[in-house]
């Protein structure tokens, strides 16, 4: 998707300002959001729902903004709740009401669980069409809905760097029509005066691509 | 309106919204708080670039390590209790003389949660996510690194599901530091690959 | 250059807004910023300057407003004025005084004309290499300033539908170097479908590009 | 503060940042208030959609002009009076039972101004700028209009020098109307290509 998201090598942003002595989380709320976010039960397409933003909203809100939309927007496109739920608890909040206590002590455990060292999944599928050392051109039409292949790659060549093992294609499973489909992957490394006009010497981008973003180049 | 049930005034509307948002969600059974603390009380008190510092560390004094750490960064962080969401595949990219890493997340704001925290929030900015493919010597300079023209810089964007993290140099002048005390000079940010660590710098 | 101004096929944005019986100009200021750009001395550089301008800015501040940024870029970055006069303008304003008047009824004729039919420029530069029907491709490497060739064609291929007579390429003129070279242009006819993953049938888009913009397919 | 001298109460932002330009302009000898007038003055009373209109019922009317229109379309406007800055070039683009034609500019908000005037606000927005080029059909049924299957537009986006107007096709049940009252039915979103002409429509 051509989504504001998708920010790789655009141009006019200005200086990267560090905040010194940064928290985890800015406030409360934050923290929240994130816990939310992992621990809840959730329809998926935590990406895609943010993707899909109206860009001015994208650029002018925070990173747990963009979260909150994300949940809110899965939540409501799946029916969990209605717009009027939610527009009526935030009334309740305002009027001075308490957010409700809801305690689960086994998902406590499972969310603290999720945190630490936990079994790999793996994947079968076809083996590898392109091997370590292959000139590889990225597809130009990428798809409408979510992708994991950053736009600013469309039509570019580059080497592969790594195979790695299989795993779900994720631009499929996180956009409409929701199949998964395992597939290797590969680091593929760009010069990037292949990707830029002006572009430094000794200036290499590496990206992770699934095999439906390549063919041979 | 009375404040009663002593609730904290809410101070914000990104702080109203999460709460009625965490309201429905109880209301509706789909999440608890208890779980949410402990996500929430996991960050803020265990998981964090003290972490990632420990594996550098130790791949600095124990070459064993360096090579786990190289060859599979997650099970070398599991081998410290480090892993799961946001690392469950991780991969250590190391400087070297000739070779700067740094990475990003262009699409998102994709990083190592186990073995470096919550992001912070520049790196998860619009200008660093657009600039540090394009420019990375301009943004890595507004950091105050400046990498010499023969190294080269290399960007990883971590588009898929591997997660990187910069293995840096041990810097000189360190030989006499002990594992714990090498931990202290490798900054978040010099595992980002916007910084190098230097003697006398606290993470 | 990969600003926030190249539009084209961006996802994300809302419905089309329109507004009846809309007026040419919402506010006076609007015809002061519209009359002050065609007839005050400025430097070139009118697009590059707007798209220079921070996304967030741009999406969220009008095309008037663009406008204005342009006009006060150029200036300041051409020493026509400085930032101090231009404050200090702007409190004498705020203050209540006028905005100062001066006639130049000459300028206010030749004004007038550039809005009449007039000699069009005629321009020699070497034969077109392409011809009507051929296929062509864009450039994956637009230049990182000014350009006037949309982001979305990139890489894409499509037919010469019609031949233009020399005109200068404007990708240089209005970006720094200030070189003007004039070339062969083309109309070109591109399929949909050939542009994004998504298209329906029935559907072409129509550019308008320079030689330089295209290679053969 | 005072607001002496007869000035109007500056409104907004925006306002006050284009009188201070002016002001700074005019002190400096870059520009004159009466060449800003004549500008202004030209927009708000002679040049608008009713030119584009008036070409476009001459060529329903005259199969001479209506080749010379799409020959050249600024030649044909110069016939009729019309000309000048972002209109030099111009080129007209017909509709038929088989292609409807649709204007846009992605990069910017170019248009023929002296044929259609000022370009309305939607013109120059992000949406329509971002949209129509690749999923017009959608954007056209916002505007009411639902193009046909089988018949093919065409998004013309005006990149370079050249500005373009469509030139709609003339309807049904106006066999009887005369050339000024076929200009009446010809609106400025026909010949940027969201409407077509109906009887009984007012311009």
């Amino acid at each position: 998707m051509d989504g504001i998201h998708d920010l790789g090598g655009r141009q006019g942003f200005g200086r990267v300002l560090a905040e010194p002595d940064e928290p985890p989380f800015h406030e409360p709320w934050e923290g929240r959001v994130h816990g939310m976010s992992e621990t809840a039960t959730l329809d998926p397409g935590f990406r895609y729902a943010i993707e899909r933003m109206d860009p001015a909203d994208y650029l002018t809100t925070s990173y747990y903004e963009h979260w909150l939309t994300s949940i809110e927007t899965r939540c409501l496109e799946h029916g969990r709740f209605t717009r009027a739920e939610l527009d009526a608890a935030a009334e309740r909040i305002a009027a001075g009401e308490p957010v409700p206590r809801r305690l689960d002590p086994e998902a406590a455990v499972a969310a603290r669980a999720m945190l630490r060292p936990r079994p790999k999944s793996t994947y079968s599928a076809p083996p590898p069409v392109h091997a370590c050392g292959d000139r590889v051109t990225v597809v130009r039409l990428l798809p409408s809905g979510h992708t994991r292949c950053p736009g600013y790659l469309r039509g570019a060549s580059g080497v592969v760097e790594r195979v790695h093992a299989p795993m779900p294609l994720l631009d499929v499973f996180e956009s409409e029509d929701g199949r998964v489909e395992p597939q290797a992957w590969y680091t593929v490394a760009f010069a990037a005066a292949d990707l830029w006009q002006i572009a430094g010497p000794g200036h290499t981008v590496l990206v992770d691509l699934w095999e439906r973003h390549l063919e041979a180049a | 309106m009375s404040e009663h049930h002593g609730h904290a005034r809410i101070k914000s509307p990104q702080e109203l919204r999460a709460a009625a948002l965490e309201t429905v969600l109880i209301e509706k059974g789909l999440v608890s708080t208890d779980a949410v603390d402990a996500v929430v009380d996991a960050f803020e008190r265990e998981i964090g670039p003290q972490n990632g510092a420990r594996m550098v560390a130790r791949a600095w004094v124990d070459p064993g390590y360096r090579k786990r750490l190289l060859d599979d960064a997650a099970g070398a962080a599991a081998e410290l209790g480090f892993g799961g969401s946001e690392g469950d595949h991780m991969r250590a990219v190391a400087n070297t003389p000739e070779v700067h890493n740094v990475i990003v997340c262009t699409l998102c704001s994709c990083y190592p949660w186990p073995v470096l925290g919550i992001p912070p929030v520049w790196y998860k900015s619009p200008p660093y996510r657009a600039r540090v493919v394009r420019e990375p010597r301009a943004v890595l300079a507004e950091f105050g690194l400046e990498v010499p023209a023969d190294v080269e810089v290399r960007v990883w964007d971590s588009s898929a599901e591997l997660r990187y993290i910069v293995l840096p140099m041990r810097p000189e002048g360190t030989e006499d530091l002990r594992e714990d005390e090498l931990a202290q000079i490798v900054t978040r940010d010099c595992m980002i690959g916007v910084a190098v660590p230097r003697v006398g710098a606290a993470a």
